[in-house]
């Protein structure tokens, strides 16, 4: 394998002031490779600040123009300098990396995504052939058309109530739980957490996307530890980059 | 003809260019981005008797030009190791060495001897700082510094390379009790006991509190320690701590490292060891140097 | 109102931002950049008993996020200083406290007579690594600090700060030999020691070799270190070690640290000690703190 | 005092390959203030690497346009960083900072520059009523002509002869030595050396601007020592940033 040398053909904010942008590389090998819910490992920089990669689901790739977009939001020093690159810039890309969704697309899925936690859903939703989305946020939307494109129905909550349902996704997701085999689901603990109970109580299968911070993003130093349970009760630590980030909900322990 | 071959006791290394242990795995990821037999040696990460999980997440944080992990020594122990990892390694013509760390004396013995001449070399961590029991309590001190490589040495088949923490008074003087009581070699540095505390909630924003600090940030107080004990010493020294370019590497070798090994780099740049390596050959070939002695440890002064 | 007061023995600052010994001279040049009177405390170089002329050029070198300084105390001596450098000090509503450096423990006390109380407070410094005679000696071991400590309680007439150097195994130990020696408060860290070599001309960067690594590299060393001994001890601590903004200084207080002084960062943003403050002050708004005790040493685990 | 956002007019090569460049700063208030022999502290980014400044001395000065000119050669990384500084950037620059050249305009005056130690001459030239110059470079010459609308005469020499004399610069000098009451000089120190040495035989006042390593640039933190000797033989360090970079040349020790 080797980390790439991918050209930004667009970096812009998608939302007006509120810090979500979109990001789209040019690399044949990362679109070909790419499946729903891995990530790429990006370097910000050449410098030691900020020093290590940041990882970034992948949101949509287009196989033809051997494109991948990601969706992120400024949360630090990283994602903040991320912002500012500039279109025709050499960035330097590590995978696609991480286990992705399982595409059970002869099921009747749904995906569930909070916030952020939107981005890895799209690409997903393209790769199952029916399946409606659940999308959340706090305030404002993003990228609702390319689900609408995608879904077959697209059903959206803010919290201020300024686009769709006022209040949570997971209402929604549960007045219709009824209606699905399998949910995919991605967003704030919190978030995730409800809707892995909602599946557990209507016996509906659920894969979860996870995050921890992380070194190497392949599995080599073990600082992205994922608590998971087996089928005795007993727990051990999964790899989330290598392992994950997606993983069966019925294996993974939210702590704290 | 160039030469960059280094001997570890009686353990010959083809170069001097190696992996730092609990960065690079048991080698299976990094081997996914280039043959692993272009490495002087590989280091696994810090293995314990019995199978360990290790700390709660987070488990890293960074910091200008470092970072933090409490990673806690999580490895399937030394059996499963030996079962399921090591068969990889030997697929490759490079030097696998295994890094032990124990709660007990008796604890560090018995896997010296369970690792026999399976692998190449026994790096003995006692200077690990993120696991209560064993670990840097070992380390800092010269007279257990002194008494644990003393035992450990004679369950031990294969050249015993003793690994210090920088967290000490004077390195030298812990250097020379590892020496004394019979290592075969000496790697430094470990990592420096950090922290780092996230404003907003007031949390550490490593779950285990405090956490050990590598990477570039730490590169002078490695250089200076490798410096120091390279000169008092008469066993090889193997230098780390923030090497990212062949440069650095160069720059521990001058301070009198015999090898170097790559740790926190690789996190940045997979291909870091190769491309160190063949800077360090390039900068050889441009000083029309022969082989490693022909600079190693030559501080113009 | 909000208030920022903070108290080292009996002496009242109004606000916990000082500046680190050696990086501030004694405060001219920056009093041209800001009003001198913002600060809580101004510490100026160290002195010693007669002049001294420091080391050989070059004194600086650069490393990642950090930089190594062997300046090695160069300055006018504790009389000139008092006669030509005091009186500017003293046109600013600022404590002045004299960082102070010997060879012998008798020339500390000689200097804390001289000094008497003319200055707000004194700071040991027992920590430089730049120095043959004295400095680090003295700060690495219990009890010398133990009985420096005490030796110059008895000749100072304001309250006595001890400067610990990050150089040890145990930092907690060294603090609590301090306190119990009659230290009046704790500032920490110094700098690490550490070394740089130009690999072109093979020749340690810095003239005397080794120097005294600071800047952001080290700041979570730094933090670690106060927050475990601001567990451990009841007088105030001073924190610093790469401080370079608001959020910085915030992580030390959360720490555990009284008061932060900020060092290596004037270098870079000369106005670095009043834009902590204004920061300091509006974190402190932001979360409706109405004193600094509010969120000192509130680490939540 | 302040340090100034600076916005960069010009940041371009002035040599083909051979890594000199010429930048050009708006900033009235250091335009206003500056005095040949001075320098500015640069900042070189926002960032922790390189953390310290770069002091680069001031090359020519427009008053009327309020603009400031710097040359530099890649050095390390942080020259090497500032080359790629695009225009229009806001640059965090302190200065004027230092003791420049005192004006002795109404004396026979030569300036000796050897290398990028020609850039600080310039501007010195311009303030000299009558001068002369002697401009010794490696293998490429550059500001030439600008020498030659300030002064009477430019001598040049190259090491490889490309351009004037071949050999060096102080070849020439001594030759002419007779001529001046005064001389300036800036570069590589083995040059100075020669130029102080060529002097004191001939009894001319001689002033050198000399190069430490920095921190702080304005005499706060003693990392800048310059050795110099007193009338009585003594010698002390005075500080390279504040007392200098120019010195007399009789105070001057050079060491090594
Ligand atoms: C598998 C995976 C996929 C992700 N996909 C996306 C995505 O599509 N869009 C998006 O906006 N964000 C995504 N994130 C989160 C994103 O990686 C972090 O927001 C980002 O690393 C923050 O970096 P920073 O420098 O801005 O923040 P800082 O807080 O300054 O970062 C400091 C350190 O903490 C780590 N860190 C901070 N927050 C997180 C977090 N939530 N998860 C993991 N590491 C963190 C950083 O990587 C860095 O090492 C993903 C994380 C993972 C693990
Ligand atoms: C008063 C003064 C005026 C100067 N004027 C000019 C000028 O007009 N044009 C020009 O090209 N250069 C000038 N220099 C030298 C210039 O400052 C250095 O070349 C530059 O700092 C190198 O930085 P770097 O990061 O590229 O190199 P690196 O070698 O990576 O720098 C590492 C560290 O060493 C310091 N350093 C390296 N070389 C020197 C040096 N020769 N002098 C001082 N510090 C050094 C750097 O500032 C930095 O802290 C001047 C220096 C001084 C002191
Ligand atoms: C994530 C991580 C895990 C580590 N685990 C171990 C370990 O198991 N055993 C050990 O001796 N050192 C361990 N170390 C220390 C490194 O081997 C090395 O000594 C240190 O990181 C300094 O080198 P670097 O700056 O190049 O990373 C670990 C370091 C990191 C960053
Ligand atoms: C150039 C320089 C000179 C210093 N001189 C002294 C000194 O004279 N006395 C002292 O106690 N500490 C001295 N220090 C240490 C600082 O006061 C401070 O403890 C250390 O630099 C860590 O803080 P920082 O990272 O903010 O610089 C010096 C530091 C620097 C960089
Ligand atoms: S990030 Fe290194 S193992 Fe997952
Ligand atoms: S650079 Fe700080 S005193 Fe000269």
């Amino acid at each position: 394998m080797d980390n790439e040398i991918c050209k930004v053909i667009q970096n812009k904010e998608l939302t007006k002031g509120k810090g979500i942008y979109e990001m789209v590389l040019q690399s044949e090998k990362i679109a070909d490779a790419a499946m729903p819910g891995q990530f790429i490992h990006i370097r910000i920089n050449a410098g030691y600040y900020p020093l290590l990669r940041r990882p970034i689901s992948i949101h949509s790739v287009d196989k033809t123009k051997g494109t991948v977009s990601v969706i992120y939001h400024i949360k630090g020093q990283g994602t903040e300098e991320l912002s500012r690159v500039k279109t025709d810039t050499a960035m330097d890309v590590m995978g696609p990396l991480g286990n992705g969704f399982p595409l059970l697309g002869n099921k009747k899925c749904a995906v569930v995504g909070g916030g952020i936690g939107t981005a890895p859903l799209l690409e997903l939703a393209k790769n199952l052939s029916e399946c409606d989305a659940y999308l959340g946020f706090r305030d404002c939307v993003y990228k609702i058309e390319a689900f609408e494109e995608s879904c077959k129905s697209v059903h959206i909550a803010t919290e201020d109530g300024s686009v769709g349902y006022k209040g949570y996704i997971i209402e929604l997701l549960e007045q219709n739980i009824a209606d699905y085999e399998v949910v995919y689901t991605c967003g704030p603990k919190v978030m995730m957490k409800c809707v892995v109970d909602i599946c557990r109580k209507n016996k509906v299968e659920c894969y979860v996307s996870i995050e921890e911070r992380m070194g190497c993003g392949i599995g080599a130093c073990l600082v992205c530890a994922c608590k998971v349970q087996e089928e005795n009760g007993e727990w051990h630590y999964k790899k989330a980059c290598k392992d994950g980030p997606v993983f069966h909900a019925k294996e993974v322990v939210f702590d704290a | 003809m160039l030469n960059m071959e280094v001997k570890i006791g009686s353990l010959k290394l083809k170069n001097p260019i190696m992996t730092a242990s609990g960065t690079y795995g048991f080698g299976k990821e990094y081997g996914e981005y280039y043959d692993l037999s272009k490495l002087g040696a590989v280091v696994v990460k810090g293995l314990t008797l019995k199978p360990r999980e290790g700390n709660k997440t987070p488990r890293i944080a960074e910091t200008p030009a470092g970072i933090l992990n409490s990673v806690g020594l999580q490895n399937p122990g030394v059996d499963a190791f030996l079962e399921q990892d090591l068969p990889y390694l030997r697929t490759y013509d490079t030097a696998v060495i295994a890094n032990i760390a124990g709660n007990t004396v008796e604890e560090y013995c018995e896997m010296a001897e369970k690792l026999g001449s399976q692998v190449d070399a026994i790096e003995l961590n006692i200077s690990c700082p993120n696991v209560k029991e064993g670990g840097v309590a070992f380390g800092t001190k010269c007279d257990s510094v002194y008494s644990i490589t003393k035992s450990v040495k004679q369950h031990c088949r294969v050249p015993l390379i003793v690994k210090l923490s920088p967290n000490v008074r004077d390195i030298v003087e812990i250097a020379l009790a590892a020496e004394e009581a019979g290592a075969d070699c000496l790697s430094l540095i470990n990592t420096l006991l950090g922290m780092a505390i996230d404003i907003n909630c007031r949390k550490p924003i490593l779950a285990n509190v405090v956490g050990g600090l590598s990477g570039p940030a730490v590169k002078p107080v490695a250089v200076r320690m490798v410096y120091q004990v390279a000169k008092e010493v008469k066993i090889p020294v193997i230098g780390m701590g923030g090497i990212s370019s062949w440069q650095d590497a160069v720059e521990f070798i001058i301070a009198g490292a015999d090898a170097v090994a790559i740790g926190t780099y690789n996190f940045v740049n997979p291909k870091a060891p190769v491309e160190v390596l063949e800077g360090v050959l390039g900068y050889m070939e441009k000083n029309h140097y022969q082989m490693l002695s022909d600079f190693k440890g030559k501080v113009v002064l």
